[in-house]
């Protein structure tokens, strides 16, 4: 009889059993990390806009305040993308000729909208509202990250519900005191966990980790 | 025997009813009478009701196949496209608008109409989408509470198929142009004192259009002005007050559901009925030829053909010592007697009104009574009208439609009416419509009469446009606009009025509002943003507005009881049957027949949807051998109409409902089709009612989409104690009878711990002794929770969406129809503390939440069914398939920004208004304080007219919903199954008049839990 | 003994009498080998199993069509509703699931009880288990609403940082059902090992034996191979045993858990699993049957065998019934007007019919197997095999259906109809079932050579060489 | 073919072909007491007494199996218990957050699962499958091994084994052949 197979076939089989497993293994390992990655989240990602805004010269350069254009982040859900007129209550004086802002001259003539390409997306089953954390001690930077270094913006956290969970189950470890909400300085002190399980009593907050707390 | 193809006709076999009753202990409830019998051919039914085959392959709705294709690519994308959401743009203002901020709704005040009348409305506003409707508080015919169509006006302002363009003959004109053809037409009237012009309107209550209307009639004062209210005029209605009676008699009025005060009057009335033991409660009798809301509530109901309503309101007279003949012929003597009997012995605290369908004599006669009673002015007031000039509609359309027949006609104006389907056929109104040389018209719909017109001016939705309107009891609501129109070619009746003016081309903004000037006079500034604000005009009362009451003018106020007339109600001609119409109760003279919210809303008491029917009492029917869905001819007066019969209990004997509103040729892809059209053998002299029909079967069968009769019932209903119904003395002697009638589990025999919950624990009570099964909840949840309409195959084959229902259990005996009363208890998710549901979701897509709400989370479900197939209470709903409509953009502007619209496969139901909760949390914590008790209302909650619904936190002992469940009428549907419900119901109590024991035994099963 | 004078085969000792009637006489281990091995390697292939295995594969294009439809359009396809949340969709996956059970079954716990009589069946029979499990996993993939969100159910890291819910039976059937078909597969695959290594050593095509090759994985039937592989061979039954009766149990909890009246019933599990065994059988019955005759195996596949299985149909028949009894009984002993009411409406409502063919098919017509006429004569166990698969179809039609349409609230009940996709769907089942059948017939040893050799006469060590 | 003794090339060892059970054990058992070790033996159908013949005795495989499977029991318990406990307590249906009741079903699968996979895999890798070339199937009547020949081979590796002594003992036992193996 002679033999079908060549020698090596039998390191070959043997190596394809245990090749097979680590194959499954590793693709579905290396599945996890693609959708965590900031290809799937965007995160990390500057967007091209049709006016370059930078945060890094308007917060970090000249300080403005984040209400002054984000105006109804402590009394609606969003946040609120400023007007044209926002701009221009500036831009009619400051580089009130420069081509860069001529978009936003341009929908101030014609009063069409800027139409900006949105950053942070989160999908329409979930409900987020700003007022809601803003009051309670969470401040811009824990999720929008240091938007003061950021000349075109970009998303900061994974905005993947895994993240939302870790502050909505243990908010001790983020919540600032109310008047830092708006610092894009503040750091978290060393003991941030002690005074963030005070503040976590002083400002009532919940840990809501219901479902209803965000999907209705 | 009639045998369809498909459907076999039912027989009833009443003699098997008769046997099942007489062998039932206890109270027996029953949903149909098939199921009572036990037919075979019932069973049979069962089976073959909705012929099965892959149907959504030739579904008739071209929109639905067209929508499925969608949800399946759309499926496919989810296949593919798991992983990146595409980019969005973010479009901000380029000026913000004052007040609106984004992501909070505000709410404006304005008024809806119901044949004219104003009943006030709040309505949401998303950045200038409206989105819901909400009653207005502050309005006297509206306390807050809405009605169902209120809650459709929504939908009827996004309704896709409304007018969009000025045409004529059909082609795309400009306004100009239109002004033009004004002019022109004018200018041959005004010399001639317009004797050629004719203007139809429906009625009108607001003033600037009787003040414009006015103007007209003065510069042209031979034109005439003529007023058609297909769904009947209430000008000749007074004014109620029900917390004032304690005994009412309602000669066929259904007070509680129908007319422009329903809202109201439903409201007083129940409130008189919420602690029976505590207070005293009123006692209501009802007459009536067919099953209303408010007869199947009432404490005691008589049948009566609508021949002989008058007589029994004579011998209620003549027991009055009424010096009128008595009535010794009356079939109900003796109840006429009781009835008088109790009537008297609250004389001054006793109420007696009429109904809108009833002719001048018996509203004369009602009057008679309460003047005789002394009830003027203590339960009813017969103040001046409110109409801007009451007319006897049927006549006038009928002077109209003679002088156009005779050429007197060369310049016809309507305004919103479409008489060329609603008119009745004697007056053949289209025909003759053709001899009128210049025909315009103005309508939210290219409707039957816009087809037959020269002009049609699309018309600018209420919520689009400025006027005002008089509620029934004369309050004036300023009407204003929640969104520029949609379509820009759109205009109001002010608008097109002014069009017949020196002024031509006014807005309807400046004719309202200089009106106003002139009304409010001084003060102006400071009165008209404050009506505006609160949807009433304070301290003003019509002056000089409307135009005083020409001799058409039938049951004005305070006129001598005219006699009655024997054309309006032509006695018996013996052996025919009697023919009744009536308005749709939801879709009203077809006015919102296009409206799917509407159309798919179960009949308060039949249960039908998307049809109308030929309602016949179940002996009746059996009589003539006659069964559900049978095809009949129905011969009246030499006129013929083919309608599939619906066998009602309670319905008169010898007598046949027909709803108007159906049949509609041009209503749109949801009207069109239908039903059939009842005024096609409708009459102008006796719109409402007549004798000497003829029904003759035609051996045809067509399939009636009923949510409870497909959804069948026995008798099983009453072992099960679902409903629980005492009599006030029962109740007074043993209140806790009602909870024990099932053993509970208590609450330390589990070897579970107990969970906790905080800081709330939201709960429901709804009070079975105040619903009056309207449904107007139900299309408030359709509304506010982005609930598809899923069209009649969909509803027959039991996929209906609708997150609450209302279920409808009869009680009594069908042989004898006055012992016949309908039990309504509204349905939503129990939201059990132990949830059947949560414990089998594999994927945990529903959970309970830290408050004790039943969470579902759409975004996690797989759809496996297995949560609804454990529910006890059946209250879950099923995307079978894409149900809702992704692809109309009107349609989208409606959507509730704060609810997930849900897609194909995924399980929904009730979330006791989740998003509100939070809504109120957030802002409460915003402002640094906990909930307040009624800050949530749930949409069901705040649109319920009687208040049957409370919502609140359970934790709190103080809170309105605690107290409610404190009461010993409390009890939890299917408590023995330890579900732990916190939705729970207050019981049925009933107040019936001893004298009357007669029927009163007849009901007797009713009288043991 | 007798010294053997010349070649002549030595005598053997006659084991217990009926090992004859396992093995018709004068076959030794080159005619079994070969016998059963040629059904594999012989040249053309009979028109037959062209004929059948066309028609199956037709049919399986129907599933096919059924489910891109279905995938294309939802559930709406069919005809459930609310109440009627589930019907042909799960009853289709209990029934096929049911049916699985055989395989098993006969290999694992008639190899522990020694029953030498499973040797020639246990191979199709456990085939028969995998395909069946295959058509069942159809089902609970497809019946949901979104099944391209299916992954769900099982628990991984996810970026939800979501779980699924433990304590749903929809989960245990997930464990239950993915451990029973990799237990089944491996268990039949190790069973095929020393066969795929006959094929390789008789086939003559290069190719045929590198595939039989790459598969026997070099076995040579060294004696410690052997050592090894009945040790694994019984580990591997004495774990299937449990799992096959957990199986069907975890299955009856999906009902059992619910609080439906005609599901919440602690009878379920025993009962199941019994007519799991019970429609395994029939199964079996109904493919062996036409297989012996085909393939000409009567030799190997005796009326012995087929009695047994009768014997076996007649048992577990007999248990269901006492199912059926005890649900009639509960219903009326437990006072529960819920319990009462399903009964009265699964014998009176409008279901009735399929109540009472139930009792026929599952109840009257496994008597005739008391006579011993019907057990031994093909038609009527081919008769009784087939009134017990409708029968037990019949069942789940009752337990899934007849219970939800009518529940608690009177206001909630409904009727269902099977529409055309429902059907469909179910026939394309069976297609795909018998496809791969015919497949494994073609390509597979239908019956376990190996084995059918250690009951050849002359496979046993004679003891007097011991001494 | 009957090959007379022949020096190095070295061979992997001899191959003596018997007609049945019988003879083949009966010739183990002679090889064993002649005191070859490194013997081994080939049949169409697993045979007890050829192993005890031909000494060897217990498998580890069972403990294998009994290892996989407190794995399995363990694992599974253990990722129900996380998830349902600590990863995301939930509140459904009122049940207990650690249900353990429910818990026990899918336990007992993964055990199942595991012990059984340990039991294939085991098999295979003490066997040292897969092995699809190996010196005995240079025989020619080595074919009939998977249908009705049984085959005794002693291998060159054993310290008894003499090409010459060996061949002729293989030849004492009756044998229908005897043949050299190659590599």
């Amino acid at each position: 009889m002679p033999q079908t197979f060549h020698r090596s076939t039998n390191t070959l089989s043997k190596l394809s059993i245990f090749g097979a497993l680590f194959l499954v293994v590793g693709s579905l390992f290396a599945i996890a990390e693609i959708n965590r990655s900031g290809y799937v989240t965007q995160a990390g990602i500057a967007r091209e806009q049709p006016v370059p805004f930078s945060h890094q010269h308007h917060v970090g350069g000249m300080g403005l305040d984040c209400r002054y254009c984000h105006a109804t982040v402590e009394t609606s859900a969003t946040a609120g993308v400023p007007p044209t007129k926002t701009c221009m209550n500036c831009h009619s004086q400051i580089w009130s000729q420069s081509p860069t802002l001529e978009p936003v001259r341009a929908s101030f003539r014609t009063g069409v909208s800027i139409e900006w390409t949105r950053v942070h997306d989160l999908p329409d089953f979930a409900y987020f509202n700003h007022s809601a954390h803003v009051n309670k001690g969470v401040g811009c930077t824990t999720c929008h990250g240091p938007v003061d270094r950021m000349p075109l913006m970009w998303q900061y956290a994974s905005l993947q519900m895994e993240w939302c969970l870790d502050c909505h189950r243990r908010p001790e470890k983020y919540v600032r005191p109310k008047e830092e909400v708006f610092s894009v300085s503040w750091q978290p002190p060393p003991d941030q966990l002690e005074q963030g399980r005070a503040l976590v009593r002083a400002y009532g907050i919940q840990t809501r980790t219901s479902c209803s707390t965000c999907h209705r | 025997m009639s045998a369809g193809p498909d459907v076999p006709a039912v027989r009833v076999d009443l003699g098997g009813v008769r046997r099942r009753l007489d062998g039932a202990q206890g109270r027996t409830y029953w949903r149909s009478l098939e199921e009572l019998a036990r037919t075979p051919e019932f069973l049979e039914f069962l089976h073959r009701e909705f012929p099965a085959q892959a149907s959504e392959l030739d579904d008739p709705r071209g929109r639905r196949e067209f929508l499925t294709v969608m949800g399946a690519s759309l499926a496919l994308a989810g296949l593919v496209g798991c992983t990146k959401q595409p980019d969005e743009k973010i479009v901000p203002y380029v000026q913000p608008p004052e007040q609106a901020v984004p992501g909070r709704p505000l709410f404006y005040a304005t008024a809806m109409l119901d044949r004219g009348y104003a009943k006030g409305i709040l309505v949401e506003s998303h950045l200038g989408r409206p989105t819901k409707i909400e009653g207005n508080p502050d309005h006297p015919a509206s306390l807050g509470a809405t009605d169902a169509a209120g809650q459709a006006w929504v939908l009827g302002l996004y309704d896709p198929d409304r007018s969009q363009t000025l045409a004529y003959r059909g082609e795309i004109r400009a306004w100009s142009d239109f002004l033009a053809a004004m002019r022109s037409a004018l200018a041959v009237q005004k010399p001639r004192q317009g004797v050629g012009l004719r203007i139809l309107t429906e009625t009108i209550t607001s003033p600037t259009l009787a003040a414009q209307l006015a103007e007209i009639l003065g510069d042209l004062p031979s034109a005439k002005w003529h007023q058609w209210e297909p769904a009947g005029g209430a000008s000749a209605a007074p004014q109620c007050r029900f917390d004032q009676a304690d005994v009412i008699l309602s000669l066929d009025a259904d007070f509680v559901m129908d007319g422009p005060a329903s809202l109201r009057y439903a409201r007083e009335y129940t409130a008189r009925r919420k602690r029976p033991a505590e207070e005293p409660m009123n006692r209501l009798y009802v007459v009536e030829p067919t099953p209303s809301a408010t007869g199947m509530i009432a404490d005691h109901r008589l049948p009566l053909r609508p021949s002989e309503i008058e007589g029994f309101a004579r011998a209620v007279a003549a027991a009055l010592g009424e010096s009128a003949p008595p009535a010794g012929s009356s079939p109900a003597a003796a109840w006429a007697a009781a009835v008088a009997k109790d009537l008297q012995a609250h004389a001054g605290r006793s109420l007696v009104l009429a109904g809108h369908y009833q002719p001048p004599a018996v509203h004369a006669l009602a009057q008679e009574i309460n003047q005789r009673l002394g009830n003027v002015g203590q339960t009813v007031v017969y103040g001046p009208p409110v109409a801007a000039r009451p007319v006897d509609g049927p006549a006038s359309l009928a002077e109209l439609a003679a002088d156009m027949k005779a050429g007197r006609v060369e310049v016809l104006v309507i305004l919103g009416s479409n008489p060329a389907y609603t008119a009745p056929a004697d007056l053949a109104f289209a025909a003759a419509m053709d001899k009128v040389k210049l025909r315009v018209h103005l309508g939210l719909y290219e409707d039957e009469t816009a087809a037959l017109c020269h002009w049609h001016v699309p018309q600018a939705h209420p919520l689009e446009a400025w006027s005002d309107a008089r509620a029934f009891d004369g309050t004036a609501t300023i009407m204003q606009p929640l969104i520029a129109p949609l379509y820009e070619s759109a205009r109001s009746a002010h608008e097109v009025l002014a069009a017949l003016t020196s002024r031509p081309d006014r807005k309807g903004h400046d004719i309202v509002k200089d009106f106003w000037r002139k009304e409010l006079g001084a003060d102006f500034d400071r009165r008209w943003p404050r009506a505006l604000h609160d949807g009433v005009v304070a301290g003003w009362t019509v002056a000089t507005a409307t135009t005083p009451a020409t001799a058409t003018d039938t049951a004005g106020p305070g006129t001598a009881p005219s006699p009655p007339v024997a054309a309006v109600t032509p006695p018996a001609t013996g052996g025919g049957l009697e023919l009744v119409f009536r308005p749709d109760p939801y879709i009203g003279d077809g006015r919102y027949a296009n409206l799917g919210w509407l159309q798919e809303l179960p009949r308060p008491v039949t249960k039908l949807t998307w049809d109308n029917a030929a309602l016949i009492a179940p002996a009746t029917a059996a009589r003539r051998g006659l069964a559900n869905n049978d095809v009949v001819e129905l011969r009246y007066r030499g006129r013929t109409v083919k309608a599939p019969v619906w066998t009602l209990p309670g319905q008169a004997e010898e007598t046949v409902t027909v709803h108007l509103g159906y049949g509609r040729t041009r209503a749109g892809r949801v009207g069109n089709g239908a039903g059939f059209d009842a005024s096609a053998i409708r009459t102008s002299d006796a719109p409402w009612a007549g004798s000497g029909l003829e029904a003759a079967r035609t051996g045809e069968t067509q399939v009636l989409a009923s949510t409870q009769e497909h959804w069948s019932i026995d008798a099983e209903a009453g072992t099960r104690h679902i409903i629980r119904s005492v009599t006030v003395d029962e109740y007074a002697k043993e209140p806790e009878a009602i909870k024990e009638q099932t053993e509970i589990p208590p609450r330390d025999m589990t070897l579970y711990p107990n969970n906790t919950f905080a800081p709330h624990a939201w709960g429901m009570s709804i009070d079975l002794n105040s619903c009056v099964g309207c449904n107007a909840c139900v299309v408030a949840c359709v509304a506010e929770n982005n609930i598809p309409v899923v069209g009649r195959e969909q509803v027959a084959k039991g996929r209906e969406m609708h997150w609450l229902r209302v279920d409808r259990y009869f009680s009594g005996n069908p042989e004898q129809a006055e012992t016949i009363r309908a039990h309504f208890q509204p349905l939503p998710c129990m939201q059990c503390e132990n949830a059947p549901c949560e414990q089998v979701c594999p994927v945990a897509a529903t959970v309970h939440s830290d408050e004790g709400l039943n969470d579902q989370v759409y975004n996690r479900c797989i759809g496996t069914r297995y949560c609804s197939n454990n529910c006890p209470y059946k209250v879950r709903r099923f995307n079978f398939l894409l149900f809702q409509d992704w692809s109309t953009p009107t349609l989208k502007l409606q959507r509730n920004p704060d609810v997930s619209v849900r897609s194909r496969g995924v399980m929904e139901k009730c979330t006791y208004c989740v998003q509100r909760i939070e809504h109120a949390r957030i802002t409460a914590h915003n402002e640094g304080r906990e909930i307040r008790d009624g800050e949530v209302q749930t949409a069901c909650q705040s649109v319920c007219p009687t208040q049957a619904i409370v919502f609140g936190d359970i934790n709190d002992p103080g809170s309105r919903v605690s107290r409610r469940k404190a009461q010993h009428r409390d009890y939890a549907l299917l408590a023995e199954l330890n579900t732990r419900p916190r939705t729970t119901y207050l019981a049925e109590v009933r107040n019936p008049n001893p004298e009357l024991s007669a029927s009163a035994a007849a009901e007797g099963s009713e009288h043991h839990g | 003994m007798v010294e053997r004078p010349d070649g002549e085969p030595p005598v053997v000792h006659v084991p217990h009498p009926e090992m004859h009637a396992l093995l018709a006489p004068g076959h030794n281990f080159a005619t079994v080998t070969e016998k059963i091995s040629s059904l594999v390697l012989q040249k053309g292939t009979p028109l037959w199993w062209f004929a059948g295995f066309g028609v199956s594969f037709a049919v399986m294009n129907l599933m096919l069509v059924s489910i891109a439809y279905l995938v294309f359009k939802g559930v709406g396809i069919w005809g459930e509703n609310i109440p009627v949340g589930w019907a042909f969709d799960i009853l289709n996956f209990v029934w096929w699931i049911g049916i699985g059970h055989a395989g098993t079954l006969i290999s694992a716990i008639l190899l522990l009880l020694r029953q030498e009589w499973r040797t020639s069946i246990n191979r199709f029979a456990e085939a028969m288990t995998l395909f069946a499990v295959a058509c069942a996993g159809v089902y609970p993939a497809l019946h949901t609403g979104r099944p391209w969100l299916d992954y769900w159910l099982f628990p991984y890291p996810n970026t939800m940082g979501l779980w699924p819910n433990f304590r749903s039976p929809l989960i245990w059937d997930v464990f239950a059902v993915s451990t029973y078909a990799t237990v089944s597969a491996l268990f039949w695959f190790i069973g095929l090992i020393p066969d795929f290594a006959t094929l390789r050593d008789r086939t003559t095509s290069r190719f045929a034996a590198h595939v039989y090759g790459m598969l026997a994985m070099g076995w040579r039937g060294s004696a410690r191979h052997w050592h090894n592989y009945d040790t694994a061979y019984l580990l591997l039954a004495g774990l299937a045993t449990p799992l096959v009766i957990s199986v069907h149990t975890v299955v009856s909890f999906d009902f059992a858990v619910g609080i439906i009246p005609g599901w919440h019933a602690t009878i379920f599990p025993p009962y199941f699993v019994a007519g799991a065994i019970y429609a395994g059988f029939a199964m079996v019955l109904t493919l062996a049957i036409p297989l012996r005759k085909l393939y000409g195996l009567e030799d190997f596949i005796t009326t012995r065998h087929l009695e047994n299985m009768g014997k076996v149909m007649l048992a577990t028949g007999l248990i269901v019934a006492y199912g059926y009894m005890m649900e009639v009984f509960a219903g009326w002993y437990s006072g529960n007007p819920y319990e009462a009411f399903m009964i009265k409406n699964r014998m009176l409502g409008p279901y009735q019919h399929f109540y009472w063919a139930l009792i026929v098919c599952n109840v009257i017509s496994p008597q005739f197997l008391w006579i011993k006429n019907v057990r031994t004569s093909t038609v009527g166990l081919f008769i009784c095999a087939m009134f017990t698969n409708v029968g037990m179809w019949l069942e789940r039609f009752v337990i899934v259906v007849t219970s939800l349409h009518r529940d608690f609230l009177p206001s909630s009940w409904g009727m269902y109809h099977p529409t055309f996709w429902d059907w469909s769907t179910y026939i394309g089942t069976i297609g795909l079932f018998f496809t791969l059948f015919f497949l494994f017939v073609r390509f597979m040893p239908v019956i376990s050579i190996f084995e059918m050799r250690t009951i050849v006469p002359g496979a046993e060590v004679r003891e007097e060489t011991a001494s | 073919m009957t090959a007379k003794a022949a020096g190095p090339p070295p061979i992997w060892g001899l191959m003596a072909e018997f007609e049945g059970p019988t003879e083949v054990v009966e010739a183990a058992r002679r090889a064993h007491d002649e005191g070859y070790r490194k013997v081994d033996a080939y049949t169409p159908y697993p045979i007890e007494e050829l192993a005890e013949a031909l000494g060897h005795h217990h498998s580890w495989l069972p403990l294998l199996v009994l290892l996989g499977g407190i794995a399995g029991c363990l694992a599974g318990y253990g990722l129900q218990y996380w998830s349902a406990v600590i990863a995301y307590p939930l509140n459904i249906g009122g049940r207990p957050i650690h249900s353990w009741p429910a818990f026990i079903v899918p336990t007992f699968e993964t055990t199942i699962l595991f012990a059984a996979g340990t039991a294939v895999l085991g098999m295979l890798a003490l066997n040292g499958l897969p092995e699809p070339y190996h010196p005995v199937f240079n025989v020619p009547q080595f074919a009939r091994a998977s249908k009705d020949r049984f085959f005794l081979v002693i291998k060159s590796r054993d310290p008894k084994f003499d090409q010459d002594r060996t061949w002729s003992f293989l030849l004492s036992l009756g044998p229908r052949s005897v043949s050299e193996v190659d590599y």
